[in-house]
């Protein structure tokens, strides 16, 4: 697009664009207020957290009513110059980041009493939040790249703020395994550079669709999803994920289990759908379906055995990430058509769920740590009696990671199964069943320890400003997606018939 | 094209030798060093790739995102030190900060 | 002449690659950073040569000259710490 | 009937116990009165609904609501003959039953989350009584799976939490293996409402292999839940509940969803005679006789009052399976009335129990010498349920065990009778020494522990009344099962329709 | 790390056996992993070579050149940097920020300071000048030739590094109020030059032909300052301690510091 050709539709342009825009500057511009004026840092984060989500709900509501929105920025050639996308996919993902950062954001004015922590918190906070909006909304490969350094720096940071010396050694760990993965990709974005000369992914997907599938197509996918699948922690390149997201204070490992991790995997799932669907086949999809199942019953496992509450939430991660992981062969064995869409819509509605659950989960543990003073789970009996709101939060989050009825992510499994039937890949649904008995297994490990001989609480909240939202995080996942996931499929622009036959 | 592959090349072996470096040496400033060569690896590619010999003018673009690579990886090496530096005091004192 | 200039480029090539290697396997931390810098320095040699001046400019002044400043301390605080354990003492 | 009301109707119903039960959770503890008004306002609310919903079904009307959770995933609650049946009688007995914990756990602590749970389990009954598609059945069934959990581990003893974990893993894994039957039944057929007669009867044969597997799991997660011998192990362990929650749940709620299920599944989805014609009634019938008659041999050597009770659940709750696996209707008949006839009998003797131990402090068969002298009117009920259970008319045990030997004759299967005469013995030999006890054997010097009320009735007045009641509707229900509106009418009116006669 | 001195000399003979086994087995692996990413580097370079041969057109040089004249600088590198992909500079920006804000949030600068000798201390009262000229300088050239905000930028924590060699532990940092505003300048300025040109109408970063060359400038001036002071403070390693020392620094800290005037 050319200035002048732009110019006479600049004015809609404008406003189409203003809610991509600002979801991304707002947290840009109140990081550096925040850390220009520390005193001020709680208020003006706050008011920010508002802002943005409410740019995030602007950005949901124009793709609703109007489609997917492009944006080329500096009215340059778009070869040339940077796109901002927001398709149905991103506006879901960054409605579910923004309520979820909102959320934090809350939870973190009552967690960070210290004015010390606080002043370092919400500078980083509204970052890492800058880089998840820009990574939704991104549609430049190079631009990716700057917003991958972006959130690994701000989440290494934040995930080592307590300043032990397990957070600082798990998130140096964390900040080079992210360094190393993004290298790879970018790696990748230079073979697509050299051989076709932009770094736009529309352009880019069209580039790829028109030629023969060759080598190059295969070693620069193989690149950018294996850093890719560094950063979204996919076995067996966990490792770094459970010390970091176990070490990190609360509204950090809430907001690093709940959307940073799933902000890579979204690009995955982008990649692969809008560069590489052409040159595919079954098994490159079956091999990530394998890493994923591996995911799923390690992960599980691993949650099992944990001592630690945080360290179970951070094991689970990687259990769900892994379930994300099982929709790639589904996709690729089912022909376009509406049973596609529902696999593609029900990936999505498991992946928004667990951004919610788990962030409710993170929040919830933080919560009974400050309060029992540790969060082994075998010692937990009394705390988690004490506050009603709390375990209960820990019960809903966790019917959601499960996967029990009514939540989001039952919905979800229930077209995973379907989806695995239809195709013939019945063995997923072995490993769904197995992951599901796991991870019944660890939530209720540490739910049995809400029932005790210990004195009745006298009120259901205790502690509003910190309990609330963990808890309406938790609700969010249960009953809202689970019981309304419909708008999903609209959102998504996909053919609302469903059916499964 | 000859010397984009030549330069190229180059690119393609610092970036194995940095990988390499990484996965092999335990040291954070061994590791630091490892990253740092294999980026320069990919931003020796990039520069390749924007060369069109010696007389034309060459594309502008990767010489802009390698400006933009060196930036970002310079600042993740100075927060990774600063890491690394946090630990070695806490090891010298025998205590833990938290 | 063409000959000659791939020669040239092939000896400015080759003493990066060498740089990198000894940068790489040089286990002593001070003399690793050197090297790095070294190979830094090099590196942008080799861009000025392949008309990437601004390029150049930025790597040497930020790549090979900040990044190695804060290798140099973080090389220079491990010796100390080192040389700290074999004398026994914690102080430096 | 108008129109809305008729699509609302049924969301209301199970919303009229879900919101009061949701706001209880928020209720101070000391909060009694506020409590009492919630629950019995619920209580009350639901059986006021539930009687314009019998009049609606009786007049032939269709009432169905149906909330679209996403493309091709529809909840769906709708109002037939059969689920009137079972709504009518969770509802009748949680009123009762309320009025009967509310006295039981006046002074026990955590009523809150106590009351809160035991409205959400009724709610998730009655939800699945209504449930139109197997979709519904199924979140249903695992809601109150999730329900009873709190209420089974509320004591909080270590044998409690055991109990509980039992609990759990037998019926999680049950939901696990009826979701994956249904999934499966799902992808062979789209979208199914139950619909009376069935629907699979027209699917091409070369399918019924897969549908005799979904069957399998189909039963083997609805068996869970209805005790069915080997699935029955959670049951004797989960009595360590208190009285009012091993009444509702463990004689009405969770077995009989189970039983309600297995019925649904052969007559609404696969049809019965369609089930015939693939042998599926046959195994069927078979692990209902060898429940049946297990149950009864374990129940005679158990000297605990409930666990005895508990296994004379498994046994009797059997019937109902083996009314549905008996082709003909009066087998259907039996079955069925069987579902309200044990519900009422069983949950007498509950209360009575649970009575037993809270007044005297007597858990023991060998401690219940001369209760019926310390305890007349408890007693006599106790003794109206016992005898109905063996079968003895005019006593609603009668009914059912009648109508089941017509059938299994109509059937041409003469062996049940051999069953039901070994069941009928052996029910004697388990309950009529409990009654001699009871009346015929000296008082001890001492009960183990009792506790005098200030009343002058022999127990509080919450506790006597609801035992009485119920032994009165045992009573009403045997000797006018002619009358309209009675059980067995309404089971005739079922078996009627079903068969399409 | 430490070693007790109370245990025997069989154990610590086992110790040098398994510390033996253990660098054997690493340097297995590390021959291992070399030949493995020998192979893998082969095909990259195979891969390498195909995708020069996918396409040896200009890609984006000629677009890019060709547009230079509108964008108000004439140095294409800059044009790409500020204009074309300018929205990547700016989150550059954001990168340094956070690597700055986590430096920041591990507390004070850690001990260890050494002045150093008067040799370097004399050589800075003619260095560090020099060094501030030369990259107001390098920030104007780069307008038309090499240089611009970033090579200023170096030069000016360059400088920074100089001075804290030469003894002062701040690196010449002003306190810490001017330096969180000074850090935050950059993004602050390209992010509401960026929002302004958004609510006027022309687009975000969407730069009006006749005012482009000095909003460029603009955004280049505040991006030096602060990707200079950026540099500097992440070599001090810590946060800008306010005087009288915070809470955080008290003992510990305090008795490794040197006590210098910190924040100048």
């Amino acid at each position: 697009m050319t200035p002048e050709s732009a110019f006479d539709s600049a004015a809609l342009d404008n406003l189409l664009a203003a809610p991509l825009v600002l979801a991304i500057m707002l947290p840009l511009l109140g990081s550096a207020l925040t850390t220009a004026l520390p005193r001020l840092a709680p208020l003006l984060g706050t008011l920010i957290a508002v802002g943005t989500a409410g740019a995030a709900i602007w950005t949901t509501v124009a793709v609703w009513t109007r489609g997917p929105i492009h944006l080329v920025l500096g009215g340059w050639d778009p070869s040339l110059a940077i796109a901002l996308r927001a398709d149905g996919m991103a506006a879901a993902l960054v409605l579910m980041a923004n309520l979820v950062g909102l959320a934090i954001s809350v939870y973190a004015l009552g967690y960070f009493r210290a004015p010390d922590r606080a002043q370092s918190f919400w500078p980083l906070w509204l970052l890492l939040w800058a880089a998840l909006n820009g990574l939704f909304l991104a549609g430049d490969l190079f631009n990716l790249y700057v917003m991958l350094e972006l959130l690994g720096l701000a989440a290494a940071a934040l995930g080592a703020l307590t300043g032990s010396r397990d957070a600082i050694t798990a998130n140096l760990r964390y900040l080079l395994v992210g360094l190393v993965a993004s290298l790879t990709y970018l790696f990748g974005v230079a073979l697509l550079y050299t051989a076709y000369g932009t770094l736009d992914i529309g352009l880019l997907s069209s580039a790829i669709a028109a030629d023969e599938p060759s080598p190059l197509d295969a070693a620069a996918l193989t690149l950018m999803v294996a850093g890719l699948a560094m950063k979204s922690a996919l076995f067996p390149l966990h490792f770094w994920l459970p010390p970091a997201h176990a070490s990190a204070p609360a509204p950090v490992s809430a907001a690093l289990s709940a959307l940073v991790v799933k902000a890579a995997f979204y690009l995955i799932l982008r990649l692969w759908l809008d560069l590489f669907e052409p040159i595919l086949d079954l098994s490159a999809s079956m091999l990530l379906g394998l890493l994923g199942a591996g995911a799923v019953l390690w992960g599980s496992w691993q949650a099992l055995r944990a001592e630690r509450l945080k360290l179970l939430a951070a094991y689970s991660t990687v259990a769900q990430i892994g379930y994300l992981f099982l929709f790639f062969p589904l996709l690729a064995a089912t022909p376009p058509g509406p049973s596609r869409d529902n696999l593609l819509a029900a990936l999505l509605l498991m992946a928004l769920t667990h951004g919610f659950a788990k962030a409710g989960f993170f929040m919830a543990a933080g919560l009974v740590q400050t309060n029992a003073g540790h969060d082994r789970i075998d010692d937990l009996g009394g705390t988690a009696q004490r506050l009603p709101a709390t375990t209960f939060a820990i019960a809903l989050a966790g019917s959601a990671l499960i996967g029990l009825p009514p939540s989001g992510s039952f919905i979800g499994k229930w077209l995973l199964m379907q989806g695995a039937i239809e195709t013939g890949q019945w063995w997923w649904v072995v490993v769904g069943t197995l992951g599901t008995l796991l991870s019944a297994a660890y939530i209720f490990r540490v739910l049995s320890r809400a029932f005790g001989l210990e004195p009745t609480p006298i009120k259901f909240v205790t502690d509003a400003r910190a309990e609330v939202p963990a808890l309406m995080l938790s609700l969010v996942s249960v009953a809202v997606l689970g019981l309304a996931s419909g708008p999903l499929w609209t959102l998504l622009g996909l053919n609302a018939s469903g059916g499964g036959a | 094209m000859g010397a984009q592959f030549l330069f190229g090349g180059v690119g393609v072996v610092l970036f194995v030798l940095g990988l390499w470096s990484f996965l092999v040496h335990a040291p954070l400033l061994r590791k630091v060093i490892a990253l740092n060569i294999m980026g320069s690896g990919v931003f020796h590619v990039l520069i390749a790739v924007a060369y069109r010999g010696d007389t034309a003018p060459p594309d502008p673009v990767p010489h802009a995102l390698v400006l933009t690579g060196i930036v970002v990886a310079v600042s993740a090496t100075a927060l990774a030190l600063t890491f690394g530096g946090r630990l070695m005091d806490m090891d010298k004192d025998g205590t833990d900060d938290a | 002449m063409t000959t000659l200039l791939i020669l040239f480029d092939v000896l400015l090539l080759g003493t990066l690659l060498a740089l990198a290697f000894a940068a790489v396997l040089s286990v002593e931390p001070r003399r690793a950073v050197m090297l790095f810098i070294a190979f830094g320095l090099w590196l942008s040699l080799v861009w000025a040569r392949m008309q990437a001046p601004d390029v150049a400019l930025a790597e040497a002044a930020i790549g090979a000259g900040l990044g190695g400043a804060l290798m140099l301390a973080a090389a220079r605080r491990a010796a100390r710490v080192r040389r700290s354990e074999a004398n026994g003492s914690t102080m430096p | 009937m108008n129109n809305s009301l008729a699509t609302l109707l049924p969301g209301l119903i199970v919303l009229s116990s879900m919101v009061p039960g949701a706001m209880i959770f928020l209720v101070r503890e000391e909060s009694h009165l506020l409590r009492t008004v919630l629950n019995l306002f619920g209580a009350v609310l639901k059986l006021l609904l539930v009687g314009v919903m019998v009049w609606a079904v009786w007049q032939g009307n269709e009432l169905e609501s149906r909330l679209v959770i996403a493309p091709g995933l529809e909840l769906v609650l709708h109002a037939d003959a059969l689920s009137v049946l079972f709504a009518t009688l969770s509802t009748v007995l949680w009123l009762i039953t309320t009025i009967y914990a509310i006295g039981y756990l006046e002074h026990s602590p955590n009523r809150s989350r106590f009351f809160g749970f035991f409205s959400l389990c009724v709610s998730a009954t009655v939800g699945i009584a209504l449930a139109g598609n197997l979709l519904t059945f199924v979140i249903f069934y695992e809601i109150l799976t999730l329900a009873t959990y709190p209420l089974v581990a509320h004591r909080g003893t270590p044998e409690a939490t055991r109990g509980a974990k039992i609990y759990l893993a037998y019926t999680l894994t049950g939901g696990l293996l009826l979701l994956v039957g249904a999934v499966w039944l799902r992808t062979l057929t789209g979208p199914v409402d139950f619909v009376e007669g069935g629907v699979l009867s027209g699917m091409p044969p070369e399918l019924h292999g897969q549908l005799i597997a979904i069957f399998a799991l189909l039963l083997a997660g609805l068996g869970v839940k209805a005790a069915i011998v080997p699935l029955h192990g959670w049951l004797p362990q989960s009595m360590v509940a208190p009285a009012p929650v091993s009444s509702l749940l463990h004689a009405v709620a969770v077995v009989k969803a189970g039983a309600f299920g297995i019925v649904r599944v052969v007559y609404d989805v696969y049809g019965v005679t369609f089930a015939s014609e693939l042998g599926l009634l046959a195994v069927l019938s078979v692990l209902a006789s060898v429940t049946i008659v297990y149950g009864s041999l374990m129940a005679m050597t158990q000297d605990g009052l409930k666990t005895r009770l508990a296994y004379s659940t498994v046994s009797q709750v059997s019937y109902i399976a083996l009314g549905a696996s008996l082709l003909g209707p009066v087998a259907t008949i039996g079955g069925l009335v069987h579902l309200v006839h044990q519900g009422i009998m069983k949950i007498t003797l509950f209360f009575c129990a649970g009575n037993y131990a809270e007044t005297l402090g007597v858990h023991k068969v060998s401690q219940m010498d001369g209760v019926g002298r310390r305890m007349p009117w408890t007693t006599l009920a106790f003794t109206v349920g016992a005898l109905g259970m063996i079968g003895i008319p005019p006593i609603a045990g009668f009914v059912s065990k009648w109508y089941l030997g017509l059938g299994a004759v109509e059937a041409e299967q003469h062996w049940v009778l051999l069953i039901l005469a070994a069941s009928t013995m052996l029910n004697a030999g388990y309950f009529l020494p409990i009654l001699y006890r009871a009346w015929f054997r000296p008082l001890p010097e001492a009960w183990p522990k009792e506790h005098v009320f200030d009343t002058r009735f022999e127990t509080m007045g919450a506790l006597l009344w609801p035992p009485v009641i119920t032994a009165v509707l045992c009573l009403v229900a045997g000797l006018l099962a002619a009358a309209p509106f009675s059980p067995l009418e309404w089971a005739q009116l079922i078996a009627k329709r079903e068969y399409g006669l | 790390m430490t070693k007790d001195p109370g245990r025997s000399g069989a154990d610590a003979r086992n110790d040098a056996a398994a510390a033996a086994r253990a660098a054997e087995r690493d340097r297995d692996l590390s021959l291992l992993l070399a030949v493995l990413l020998t192979l893998i580097g082969i095909a990259l370079l195979g891969i390498y070579w195909l995708a020069l041969n996918e396409a040896e057109g200009p890609r984006l040089a000629d677009l890019a050149l060709g547009l230079v004249p509108r964008t108000g600088v004439d140095n294409p590198v800059t044009a790409v940097l500020l204009n074309y992909r300018a929205y990547d500079t700016l989150m550059e920006l954001a990168v340094l920020l956070a690597a700055l804000l986590g430096i920041w949030s591990l507390g004070p600068a850690p001990a260890g300071f050494q002045r150093s000798g008067r040799a370097l201390a004399a050589m800075v009262s003619w260095v560090v000048p020099l060094l501030i000229l030369a990259a107001g300088y390098m920030l104007w050239v780069g307008g038309y030739a090499p240089g611009g905000a970033f090579q200023a930028g170096a030069l000016l924590g360059a400088a920074g590094v100089i001075v804290r060699l030469a003894g002062d532990p701040s690196a010449g940092l002003p306190g810490e109020h001017a330096q969180r505003a000074l850090s935050v300048l950059g993004v602050l300025v390209f992010a509401l030059v960026g929002l302004a040109l958004l609510w006027l109408g022309d687009g975000f970063l969407t730069y009006p032909p006749s005012l482009a060359k000095w909003l460029i400038l603009l955004i280049e001036s505040a991006a030096t300052l602060a990707i200079g002071v950026a540099l500097a403070a992440a070599y001090v390693g810590g946060r800008p301690a306010t005087a009288p020392a915070s809470t955080l620094a008290s003992g510990k800290a305090g008795a490794r510091t040197e006590p210098t005037g910190e924040g100048n």
